[in-house]
């Protein structure tokens, strides 16, 4: 039903423009900054559109800002990001989709502690795991490689996934199991025909959040990765974060939004997926 | 269901690598802070050292209490702002993927920039209060970064800010797995709008609750980045939270041991806060 | 097999890049690979996360910039080589002035080179607000400076750019103890850590002058970074900024020119003094003798003094040998790097608290808690003098 | 309570048409059933009355109130859903309770009204279950009584016994009939129960493909059928459907059975019973209607009254199911059911008389296929 | 297909027991029509065999095979559910599809078996819908179509025309027969229609409150029904159930029906027509069994047959259903409901003769309120 537009509707879109506004402020601020030149942005007001627009500072930050010695610009990096997130966003997304599936469907002993042990693992602080799991990794012979940060970053989001999937199955028709088990699916077939099809929209959640994570994630990449493995968030933050040297925030800026521009591009992309009524009609009461 | 092998087999390596990862790694901690470690593990013993100077440190009081207000309020704000977007965004209102994405791109921008941009945002002499002066409303004022005060509630902003989205994101995931069916039920039992959320929808949303909250909780406890480049903990000490402590007592000011003591604590009243919730929260999931 | 030196540092804004590729180029006409290792970030805080993973894993970077008492401390966990006999050969013992010697050598070993030799204790001016505010010319003592700085304020300008974070204020700090102690009670006080020195009056002047400071600079000042406070002074709204030596950097990037619209000096009342940083590369011990061997020709690399020179040119820093010719250095170069003999002569090169020369970090933040607290005005003079007492007593 | 006015309702889902044009109007107090075959688009048309599907064309009118754009809260009416729609949320009694609570009705009223509508759908003893720990049944009558709570202005029923059992069935249509009388509600109705249809209803509506194919009392529906869907489609078994001729001419019409190979059978049309529009058709072809009960078997020594006529046939199939004897019968080579006693004495392959009652024969176009009366 | 054995299985959510100690046997090829009132258990009695939930104690054996433990999907089972259990996510051939998929059955096998099923099911223009875009019926069809895809051991169907029209409901009806008669399949199916049972089983069970109260052919269980509560489920109208006194003795016994305050009524029983245990109770009550269709209006002159005898009675109310007319009568102070003929000559408080067959007469304990044969 196309919904007619009234008083109420105007509030509520008025409500969404102010709140849209003030999410977009940083942003603002973020986008005009990386137009101007530098002495612009010294000299004028931080709010205030470019005079002077310049497309050098996204050029520079792409291909010739200083990430290390030799001026290579954010470029090289986006590579390893994607070599690192997208193994470690769909290992640790389908281990928690089996998870969530094993803990809804079937009970046995200990399984609701074992859920409670991993919700808990969310929230220690990495900072206490950072010199165990180095020597974890040296010592299974992972250290600086990219298959040591992809565990890393696996193991350490299987709390999120398995909560985020046995939140959303707890809610599933168990009719729909049930009918499947019926027509012969075993453990993967009710899992790959019939759970994962319909989670949708958690898929999309977890997506996002590991996919976020895992490409801005800064401690592990920096401290169990080697240059040639850096991932992109090691490269922005020496871009941006060089301790005596000038600051050219303007070149900072679109190198905040390049780094950005995959989460950004997942969020466009999954978006669309949200679809309403999922299982209308699947299941009668 | 009864279980076969097979899911316990596939359950077995999380198990295994949660238990190792996490609590091994937690035990060798609980290990490090009874030690006089400093700037690389030692074994020497030193009793429980580390948790008096831990506990004589203003640097962590004023860090808990931080923490205490910023993770209420961050999680209050976060989950009513998620919840009420979620919501706004569910009217089948047009554009909506546009405004979905503009309240879940901060999440994309990692906050060693967007720090920057919010610094200026907030700073009076160059953000919003001046802008504001610009325009003309002289009398405007928000110094609250610069006030030792309120830089806290700064961070709050922030912080809400860059999570709001994905919290609504969650809850927009849970609004559409319900049955279309049942909304329509409500609509004809005379339901509003507003008392078919509040009946029918949310309370179907339990577990989505419980993950909010997970996710805003641990968001809370380890905000580090955000901390780091908003205020760099200040101005003075007024924005330090435990995960800053942590930090900088483990890695910049070679003081593992208290570093590690000042983690214990923190899992030690994490555990105690969250872990009954979550026990009850379970239950209702099952039964309810 | 190749040869090749592994490096983590947190060099990486442009000037420091290029800097350091003068040394890649070095090692690399010696057949030598450089494998860049850079994690900016702070004073080198993720970089120091990574070094703890890196040892751990058992898998060390051939060299890692380290400052200060950061060498000392991992020296202690006998992790870092032995380069005494490169040392002999080099004659580093000579040429290096020994407070930073004090640095690079554990136990009488060499265990670092010393890269650059900054100095903390600089005023930047600009010098048409400076004439617009009728200073025209440079403070002799501290009074002089707050007079002349409460001129420019009256004038309409901030008289004091300043960055509130920790150890902004304490880079001020170390000037005005400087200023108002002399090097003997900065000695005393800072580096030996004698509670009855700090406990003394002086401590207390030396808090009221940082007050005096305080209401010099302007509301907006929590938070803001050092260059920010630098661009207000090249942009011609402030007067003064204190800060080190890399600030110049700022000024040249805007294409100030030194004596001509800027003027560097040292803090008043702090002439023939120093309070210095060094970047040393801490050479950790490998078990591989190929990266051994160009462990060595990096560590020798970075003692030449033609590299010393152009590297410091580009950094802005003095050389961290005290034989390198200045011809090459700019005006203010220049002056560091007289100051800087001289100072080393008289004795008067001291380790600069602020960036950890002084004591070891976890004494370094005490300081900062209590210097950070007090200029941000959660507690007064005496209160600030007595916590810092009790910060050196633990 | 009130009247209703559907007019020339339509309905597509994209390209598809559901709804044609369909118009009712119906009295304060009609009880209308909605029948048709599976697929037909009568929960469509529940939908577009409860306001949750808007009409692709046409208008509703409640009480005289256009209701087009009304949405379906502040339209007053209760509703029972095929898919039963139960808040998994909520307890028996809440579920019962909530459109009272939302009509924001007293809680003592409230708790009041639970009680006697779970009462009165024998549910009492499960009011405080989830809708997930009942059984099909028990969702039904929870959902029936979610629409009983309250007293407004329409009350629709999608299907609202289908799952029960035969005596439960039979116990809800009494009550549902009782509540109907007393209330003097007006009620639409979708059900597949004939007896269902038959018993409740005021006026029956038949549909077919989205097309509304008569709209008449029960009666008028089972006797009278607009044309040979509806006559087909109510009564159970079917209406017997077989082609015949025409012949005679004046007072005196008789109908020949055609026959593929078996023998041909003539039955003369009493005049009584012979519809004023079967002459024209003389000498054409119709289709002849006879209900399975409107054939009994002869007896010996019986004679046909004035509007009754015998004809031979041989018995096919035999279907005894209980009540009555369902017999096939091969008439003039027309399959042909009829429903006897139970304990006709007869068997597959015999030849039999039987006795078919005119006065309940229909004839249909055999073109158009509506009733020629 | 293959014989299964239900022994003592019994079931209990938490501390409610909903199943007490069912035993059933089937042999090979049988068809069980599982009957009861909603929420006596069928729907779990079918999920156990199903291996869906584990029964609280007992076990199961299919062709020999105990299956107590064995997962649903090793079972061999098809099962149409009640709540239909479509996958939202797939299109209805999917649906129909998936079964044979999981069985690893070649893809263009699988294609042609449902275009057949879709086709015996009259939903082949649906089958790139998804099933929200579906009515109830066809949902259900799309539901039996799943079943039906595959060839398994044995068949579970829980009411599975409940939501289809009289029509389709009766070529559903058919065609699970004739499937029931090519396949030999085993099958047991749950419905609250009395004729589907009736004529779809081989072998009927009727349950109440989770204990299985009868197991017989459908001629047993409507003829001789193990005691009052089957004789009252089965059929509609309901049986008539009076208490009555057994008088005299030796080969003549008599019933006298007791009159509330109407006249009070005696009835003959004829030898051949009067069970043998009946004797036992002369003088004592019992419960009289009549069905509706058992009594017919007695016409001038007839005469009573052997079995047969007259009662004079009060018409009260008048149902017509269109094939029959359902009359009540006040019977000696009872309730009584018979089936005539569409137009039987009556009115409400008429008074009239009626003739009972007695040989379709069965008594009760009056206590047990079982069958005394
Ligand atoms: N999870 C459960 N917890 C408690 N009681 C339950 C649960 N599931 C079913 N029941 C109860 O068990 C009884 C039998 O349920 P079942 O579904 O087998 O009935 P049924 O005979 O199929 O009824 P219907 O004909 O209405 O479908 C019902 O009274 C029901 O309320
Ligand atoms: N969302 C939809 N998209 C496309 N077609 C639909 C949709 N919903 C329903 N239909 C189709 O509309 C027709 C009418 O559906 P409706 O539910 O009104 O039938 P019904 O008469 O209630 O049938 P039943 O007796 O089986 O419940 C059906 O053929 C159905 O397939
Ligand atoms: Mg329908
Ligand atoms: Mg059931």
């Amino acid at each position: 039903m196309q919904p007619r537009l009234d008083i109420a509707r105007i509030v509520l879109y008025v409500v969404l423009f102010g709140f849209a506004v003030v999410f977009l402020m940083p942003v603002y601020v973020m986008a005009v900054n990386s137009f101007k030149p530098l002495d612009e942005i010294r000299t004028g007001n931080m709010m205030s559109l470019p005079i002077d627009w310049t497309i050098a500072p996204w050029l520079s930050a792409w291909s010739t800002a200083q990430i290390g010695v030799q001026p290579t610009g954010l470029k090289p990096f986006f590579i390893n990001s994607f070599l690192l997130v997208i193994p470690s966003v769909a290992l640790s997304t389908l281990i928690g989709a089996l998870n969530g599936y094993i803990l809804t469907q079937f009970k046995f002993r200990g399984a609701n502690l074992m859920f409670a042990a991993m919700l808990f693992s969310v929230f220690i602080p990495f900072q206490i795991v950072l010199i165990p799991m180095a020597k974890t990794l040296g010592f299974l012979g992972l250290a600086g490689t990219v298959k040591g940060l992809i565990f890393v970053n696996t193991v350490y989001g299987i709390g999120f996934t398995t909560l985020f999937f046995r939140n959303y199955y707890a809610a599933f028709p168990t009719e729909l199991i049930r009918s499947a088990r019926m027509d012969g699916a075993g453990f993967f077939g009710v899992m790959g025909r019939i759970l994962l099809p319909n989670s949708t929209p958690i898929i999309v959640v977890t997506v996002i959040w590991q996919f976020t994570n895992i490409w801005n994630e800064f401690l592990f990449g920096a401290s169990f990765s080697d240059f040639s493995s850096y991932p992109l968030t090691v490269a922005l933050n020496n871009l941006v974060n060089s301790s005596t040297g000038v600051k050219e925030y303007n070149v900072h800026f679109a190198g905040a939004f390049i780094a950005a521009i995959p989460t950004l591009v997942v969020y466009l992309v999954s978006g669309k997926y949200f679809v309403r009524g999922l299982m209308a009609g699947s299941v009668k009461g | 269901m009864k279980s076969g092998y097979l899911p316990k087999l596939l359950f077995s390596p999380s198990v295994f690598l949660v238990l190792v990862c996490v609590y091994g790694y937690i035990m060798f901690t609980i290990y490090l802070s009874f030690t006089t470690s400093t700037m690389l593990p030692t074994t020497e013993w030193a009793g429980t050292a580390a948790y008096a100077r831990l506990l004589g440190l203003e640097n962590w009081q004023v860090s808990l209490s931080n923490l205490a207000t910023f993770a209420s309020l961050y999680i209050l704000i976060a989950m009513a702002m998620g919840l009420g977007l979620a919501i706004l965004i569910d009217q089948k209102i047009r554009s909506e993927s546009l405004f979905r994405s503009i309240f879940l791109y901060p999440m994309a921008l990692s906050f060693i920039v967007t720090g920057t941009a919010w610094k200026w945002l907030l700073d009076p002499g160059v953000g919003l209060e001046r802008s504001i002066h610009l325009l003309g409303w002289e009398s405007f004022s928000f110094t609250w970064i610069k006030d030792s005060e309120m830089a806290i509630y700064c961070v709050v902003i922030a912080a809400v800010w860059q999570t709001s989205g994905f919290v609504m994101a969650m809850f927009l995931a849970g609004l559409r797995g319900v049955d279309t069916e049942q909304v329509n039920a409500a609509k004809v039992d005379g339901a509003k709008t507003w008392q078919i959320y509040l009946r029918i929808i949310l309370p179907q949303l339990g577990p989505v609750f419980v993950s909010a909250f997970v996710i805003l909780a641990h968001m809370a406890i380890k905000s580090y980045d955000l901390v780091i480049a908003l205020t760099n903990g200040g101005p003075g000490r007024s924005t330090w939270l435990p995960s800053v402590f942590m930090y900088q007592y483990t890695f910049t000011r070679n003081e593992m041991a208290v570093g590690a003591a000042s983690s214990v604590l923190m899992l030690v009243a994490i555990g105690a806060v969250v872990l009954p919730y979550l026990f009850s929260e379970m239950r209702k999931v099952k039964n309810g | 097999q190749q040869q090749s030196v592994e490096v983590l540092h947190w060099w990486t804004s442009g000037g420091e890049a290029s800097a350091l590729n003068v040394l890649k180029q070095t090692l690399e006409k010696q057949g030598v690979t450089w494998n860049d290792m850079p994690v900016a970030g702070g004073g080198g805080e993720a970089a120091m996360t990574a070094v703890r993973a890196r040892v751990t894993a058992g898998n060390p970077p051939t060299a890692v910039q380290l400052l200060g008492f950061d060498v000392q401390d991992w020296a202690k966990q006998g992790v870092l080589a032995d380069l005494n006999d490169l040392a002999a050969k080099g004659n580093w013992d000579k040429v290096v002035p020994p407070a930073l010697q004090k640095f690079s050598k554990f136990n009488g070993k060499w265990i670092a080179v010393p890269v650059n030799l900054h100095t903390t204790n600089w005023i930047w001016a600009n010098k048409e607000v400076l004439a617009k505010a009728g200073v025209t010319s440079e403070p002799k003592d501290f009074d002089e400076f707050i007079a002349s700085a409460e001129k420019v304020q009256k004038a309409g300008f901030i008289a004091i750019a300043h960055g509130g974070q920790p150890w902004q204020d304490a880079t001020v700090f170390d000037s005005v103890v400087l200023a108002t102690g002399g090097v003997d009670y900065y000695k005393k006080a800072f580096i030996d850590l004698d509670t009855k020195t700090l406990g003394s009056p002086t401590t207390l002047k030396v808090f009221q002058r940082m007050s005096q400071i305080r209401k010099l600079v302007d509301k907006d000042f929590s938070g803001r970074d050092w260059n920010v406070a630098s661009g207000l002074v090249i942009s011609g709204k402030a007067g003064f900024q204190i800060m080190g030596d890399w600030a110049k950097g700022e000024f040249v990037n805007a294409k100030k020119v030194p004596g001509k619209d800027f003027n560097c000096y040292r803090f008043p009342g702090t002439q023939g003094t120093a309070a210095f940083n060094t970047d040393n590369f801490a050479m950790f011990k490998l078990s591989d003798p190929a990266k051994t061997a160009a462990q060595m020709k990096m560590a020798a690399d970075v003692m030449d003094p033609s590299f010393q020179s152009s590297f410091n040119v580009i950094k802005g820093a003095a050389p961290a040998r005290s034989d390198v010719a200045d011809a090459a250095f700019d005006e203010c170069g220049k002056k560091a790097i007289k100051d800087v003999a001289e100072a080393s002569k008289n004795n008067t090169l001291v380790g600069s608290i602020a960036h950890g020369h002084a004591v070891p970090a976890s004494m370094k933040s005490a300081f900062y808690d209590v210097i950070t607290r007090h200029f941000n005005g959660q507690i007064d003079d005496k209160k600030a003098v007595a916590e810092l007492v009790s910060a050196a007593k633990n | 309570m009130a009247s209703l006015d559907l007019v020339n309702v339509q309905k597509s889902f994209g390209p598809i048409k559901i709804l044609h044009d369909i118009s009712i109007g119906l009295q304060d107090g009609e009880f209308l059933v909605l029948v048709g075959p599976s697929g037909c688009g009568k929960s469509t048309l529940m939908n577009i009355i409860a306001g949750l599907e808007e009409p692709t064309a046409g208008s509703l009118k409640l009480q005289g109130r256009d209701i087009t754009n009304v949405a379906p809260a502040e339209r007053n009416i209760s509703m029972v859903f095929q898919s039963y729609a139960l808040y998994p949320n909520m307890t028996v009694a809440k579920n019962i309770e909530f459109p009272l609570e939302m009509r924001k009705v007293e809680k003592s009223a409230r708790a009041e009204r639970v009680k006697s509508v779970s009462k009165l759908l024998q549910i009492e003893h499960l009011l405080d279950r989830k809708p997930r720990q009942l059984s099909g049944g028990q969702r039904q009558r929870v959902a029936i009584g979610r629409a009983l709570a309250r007293e407004p202005q329409l009350y629709l029923f999608d299907e609202p016994l289908s799952n029960l059992d035969a005596q439960l069935r039979v116990d809800m249509r009494t009550e549902i009939k009782k509540l109907h009388q007393r209330l003097k509600a007006t009620i639409v109705y979708v059900t597949h129960d004939q007896i269902e249809a038959m018993t409740l209803a005021t006026r029956i509506a038949v549909m077919k493909g989205g097309v509304l194919q008569q709209l008449g009392t029960p009666y008028e529906v089972y006797n009278q059928p607009a044309n040979t869907f509806v006559a087909s489609f109510m009564g159970s078994p079917r209406m017997n459907l077989v082609k015949a001729r025409v012949s005679g001419t004046g007072g005196a019409l008789s109908l020949d059975i055609q026959s593929g190979q078996g023998a041909r059978v003539s039955i003369a049309l009493p005049p009584s019973a012979t519809p004023a529009g079967l002459q024209a058709y003389a000498g054409q072809e119709v289709i002849a209607g006879i209900r399975a009960e409107a054939v009994s078997l002869a007896r010996d020594g019986m004679v046909a009254g004035p509007t009754h006529c015998f004809v031979d046939a041989r018995v096919e199939v035999i279907e005894p199911t209980g009540a009555d004897t369902l017999v096939v019968l091969n008439l003039g080579g027309n399959e042909f059911t009829v429903r006897l006693e139970p304990d006709a004495p007869l068997k597959p392959e015999q030849n039999a008389r039987f006795l078919i009652d005119l006065s309940k024969l229909v004839c249909f176009d055999a073109k158009t296929e509506s009733l020629i009366a």
